[in-house]
């Protein structure tokens, strides 16, 4: 005990004497830093998800405790309208990459993620298999409508149907606004004469090469290729005709350099004509709807949308000017855009009015669009509705007092009149959120 | 209004509002002019003459000196009193 | 068109009479002079034809007088064979009488005894309610609406149903009010809580509970807090304990009558 | 992770052009979106993708705007000749009060807090306080209206 105190006054004198010895020296001021006032522990609130509601139902495994539907068929290449199938677990990995399941698409309900077959999916049937044998010149489609009319569902059914029929090359621009609104980095490539977007670029080639591993494997290189690497002293990467397409892609190369490999894939699929070429971009109108890109030149002006190399590959597609032996471009809409003169006029719907400004209205991509079929997504029918409501029903996504209250059939007028005559997205949220 | 115009002032084309003054006059003599015209811009010939500009009652004189060209005769003759709180002593 | 051509041939035979179709509204329209406030005399042409200098005697004579001039008026239409509107018009009202088929009459009876059903269930409207702020309800259904679709994402049950079994768990039964006896110490009675005073507490407690969350979304906040209170882990519980442990300390001075 | 720019700490999330609109004194959105696009950044670049080589480039094309002190002390400069010179102007700077004309009975809240012959920047005093760093300050002059008085008894000990 008594050791204990000693040690403890020492310690003290010898404290105090520092306290002297450090009043000598100057205060060395210390910068505040950015700490800034650290005032008391913040109150970590810590329990549940941090996402917005969104995200949260997303990503969220909500889809393992879905509902499994009973005698399921799923998306083979025979289809008939007004039926209700679901897709494979393998076509399900590859249509999440190519960027089909959206957020507010309540797929969550189902364990395996349903479609209906409608009329349209027809259309969309003739289409893809008029690309496997006529050029893409000749199949250039874009799909327009209301809000949640389907326009992305059926994306994503002539993706699941480009699948299905094996040798079919998908270039996917799951979401096109991101090429234009200033969230990817950019670079001037003096050869290819375009910007190239590095970082787009990336997730891009991944994409192509994931979904399409097998159809690349078997095309091989024209010519043989040099790709130099990212300095000096990094050894530069050949390519000769032995190597076939998928090692093109699959190479990891330096960034600025991505966007001469994306070219040399263009030219390889333009020249080949064994398997046939699917380009399919959604949300296409917010590259009609703002021509003008977020981006800057060294003279801080802004840039046209063509200067890019992924939207020049775009409008030349669907202007024509190249075109694949087999292949199509299918273009959706999204109604997040406003709706913009310059799609209208270019697809022939409207007639715009010549003294429109350049920033309503800018010619030259009209003009890129002269050719392409618009094609109008119409209401689902009354039959379609019911068909729809006996799934939610098994997958419980209705009320217990709504089903009591009245019989099937009432029940389909009232879901078909709340959903605005058959729109499928307010069909759903009649569903589920109405309560 | 952009605030550039309105920082700006007169636009440099029209050239600085002047009016005419005698100062060749007051130069040789040294006399101060008198003058009225409270907007007329201070050029560089004016540097050295005594000004006495109007400012609603009385005349303020000064003089010229070489930072205060580009500025307005009517700056340096202020017009308003400064307010000084008087104690009333018939309470 | 039709009917301006006959009012514009009509003014000008007879100057001093002005006839309109409908003679009900025609009285009406006699203004004596005297009682006309100035600002009205001078604005309208047609006013003045109508001030004739009436006495008092002939007031009946010169109604009459306008009456057989209407009756002389519409033979003189039928004869010309203008369709008479005035009856047509009377006859048609007359007419119109309502005569139910035969199947809705069924259908009436049948729904005779059936209640009509409500637009939204009363819990969740009581809930929407409650987590309304300045009148905007249409923002607070969506939250409502929101978090009501994440129970149902997770729990995959009839949220309306998990809802009311919660607020039904974990609203406290009685509750103890104090009085003011200005002569002792105050007085502590239990009492007891309706359905509605029930689930307003607890969906109080849960609200409460669902500010403690991370997301900054209300409505994931406020299903994961539903989600919880439903499976038993929520502070309210504890709270319903405390209230209930301190009604049964009281239960002495219950007021039963 | 901070990464510091000419001396200022910036977070790494931090969108590159207001980083650097918010840090320095007198630069506008545009200065920041001319250096930017000179240097080739995206719009929506953060600070923690920036290389070496970029933040040298950004020191560089700073260097050659007048911003941060030097770009007050011309601004102070500017008050203090109107106040020599005796213009109006200057007088209502030394007096706290609206110079251009706006009203004294009731506002006038920000003039009476920054119009005064050795000005700060708009922030308030304390931020600013800290912005510019303890080293600077010690040079910092008096506020209060016998500024000029004070700094000249301060220069002449």
């Amino acid at each position: 005990m008594l050791r204990l105190s000693v040690v403890f006054r020492s310690s003290k004198l010898f404290s105090t004497s520092a306290l002297q010895l450090a009043a000598s020296r100057p205060v060395k001021a210390t910068a505040k830093g950015f700490k800034g006032n650290v005032s008391g522990k913040k109150n970590r609130k810590t329990a549940g998800s941090f996402r917005f509601f969104e995200d949260h139902i997303h990503y969220t495994k909500n889809r393992e405790e879905g509902t499994q539907l009973s005698n399921l068929e799923f998306f083979g290449n025979e289809l008939h309208s007004n039926k209700v199938v679901g897709f494979t677990e393998k076509q399900v990995q590859k249509l999440v990459q190519l960027g089909a399941f959206k957020k507010d698409q309540f797929n969550e309900l189902f364990k395996v993620p349903i479609t209906l077959l409608r009329n349209e999916t027809e259309i969309i049937h003739k289409f893809i298999t008029s690309t496997q044998s006529t050029p893409s010149s000749e199949n250039r489609i874009c799909l327009l409508g209301e809000r949640g009319i389907g326009k992305t569902t059926l994306l994503t059914q002539a993706q699941a149907l480009a699948l299905n029929n094996g040798n079919t090359i998908i270039i996917p621009i799951s979401y096109a606004l991101k090429l234009v609104d200033g969230t990817n980095d950019y670079f001037y490539d003096s050869k290819l004469g375009t910007y190239t977007q590095p970082m787009y670029l990336k997730k891009l080639l991944a994409k192509i090469e994931y979904v399409n591993k097998e159809s690349l494997q078997k095309l091989s290189l024209s010519q043989d290729y040099t790709i130099d690497g990212i300095s000096k002293d990094k050894a530069s990467v050949k390519f000769t005709p032995k190597h076939s397409l998928l090692d093109l892609v699959k190479a990891n190369v330096a960034g600025r350099q991505r966007g001469k490999v994306f070219q040399i894939l263009i030219n390889e699929l333009l020249k080949q004509n064994k398997s046939s070429v699917l380009l399919t971009v959604d949300n296409f109108s917010a590259l009609t709807s703002n021509p003008i890109t977020a981006y800057r030149n060294i003279e801080n002006k802004l840039i046209y949308t063509e200067e890019f190399q992924i939207s020049k590959f775009i409008f030349q597609l669907t202007s024509g000017e190249i075109s694949f032996n087999q292949g199509g471009v299918l273009l959706a809409t999204s109604s997040d855009d406003k709706p913009s003169i310059t799609l209208k006029h270019g697809l022939g719907l409207i007639e715009a009015d010549p003294y429109l400004k350049e920033s309503e209205f800018s010619r030259q991509l009209a003009s890129k669009l002269v050719g392409v079929k618009p094609i109008e997504v119409s209401k689902l029918s009354k039959e379609n509705v019911s068909i729809l409501i006996e799934k939610y029903i098994e997958a419980q996504a209705f009320n217990n007092f709504e089903l009591e209250a009245n019989s099937k059939e009432h029940l389909v007028n009232q879901k078909y009149v709340l959903s605005g005559n058959g729109n499928p997205l307010e069909l759903l949220k009649s569903i589920t959120l109405y309560h | 209004m952009r605030i550039t115009q309105i920082l700006s002032g007169r636009s440099v084309w029209k050239g600085p509002h002047i009016v005419p003054l005698p100062i060749g006059h007051a130069l040789k003599t040294g006399s101060p002019i008198r003058t009225n015209a409270r907007s007329c811009t201070i050029l560089p010939q004016f540097v050295g003459i005594k000004f006495q500009v109007h400012n609603g009652k009385e005349y303020v004189a000064f003089e010229v000196t070489e930072d205060m060209v580009g500025s307005k005769l009517g700056e340096f003759a202020p017009t308003r009193k400064r307010f000084s709180y008087t104690q009333t002593k018939n309470k | 068109m039709f009917s301006r051509t006959i009012l514009r041939n009509s003014i000008i035979k007879s100057q001093t009479q002005v006839i309109t179709p409908f003679p009900r509204a025609y009285l009406f329209s006699i203004r004596f002079n005297s009682t006309l406030p100035p600002s009205n005399q001078n604005n309208s042409k047609i006013q003045k034809k109508d001030e004739l200098p009436i006495k008092e005697g002939e007031e009946e004579e010169e109604a009459q007088a306008w009456l057989d001039a209407v009756k002389e008026l519409r033979e003189r239409y039928i004869s010309q064979g203008i369709p008479d509107y005035e009856s047509a018009h009377m006859k048609q009202l007359k007419s119109e009488v309502f005569e139910p088929s035969e199947e809705q009459l069924a259908k009436y009876a049948s729904l005779q005894d059936k209640p009509i059903p409500l637009r939204n269930d009363p819990v969740v409207q009581h809930c929407t309610n409650m987590v309304m702020k300045d009148g905007k309800k249409s923002k607070a259904q969506k939250y409502i609406a929101r978090a009501l679709y994440i129970v149902r994402l997770k729990l995959r049950q009839d949220p309306v149903n998990v809802l009311k079994e919660t607020l039904d768990k974990l609203g406290p039964l009685m509750e103890t009010k104090t009085y003011k006896t200005r002569v002792a110490k105050n007085l502590v009675v239990p009492v007891p809580l309706n359905q509605r005073q029930r689930y307003r507490r607890a969906f109080l407690w849960i609200l409460e509970g669902s500010d403690k969350r991370r997301s900054k979304d209300f409505s994931v906040r406020l299903g994961e807090e539903i989600i919880d209170a439903y499976l038993g882990r929520s502070s309210g519980y504890d709270k319903r304990a405390q209230i209930h442990k301190q009604a049964m300390l009281h239960r002495a001075y219950v007021k039963l009558r | 992770m901070v990464t510091t720019i000419m001396g200022k700490p910036f977070r790494a999330k931090e969108l590159v052009t207001i980083g650097l609109k918010s840090k320095f004194y007198g630069l506008s959105e545009h200065d920041v979106s001319k250096v930017c696009s000179k240097l080739g950044f995206y719009p929506k670049m953060r600070i923690h993708q920036l290389t070496e080589q970029q933040i040298l480039g950004i020191t560089k094309e700073l260097s050659d705007l007048t911003i941060g002190a030097d770009k007050k002390a011309i601004i102070r400069s500017n008050i203090a000749l109107k106040r020599t010179i005796g213009s109006y102007a200057g007088m209502r700077h030394a007096l706290g009060l609206p110079v251009r004309g706006q009203r004294t009975k009731t506002n006038a809240k920000t003039a009476r807090r920054l119009n005064r012959i050795e000005r700060r920047g708009y922030a308030t005093s304390t931020n600013q306080y800290n912005a510019i760093g303890l080293q600077e300050s010690f040079h910092h002059s008096e506020q209060g209206v016998f500024a000029g008085f004070k700094n000249f008894m301060r220069i002449l000990i």
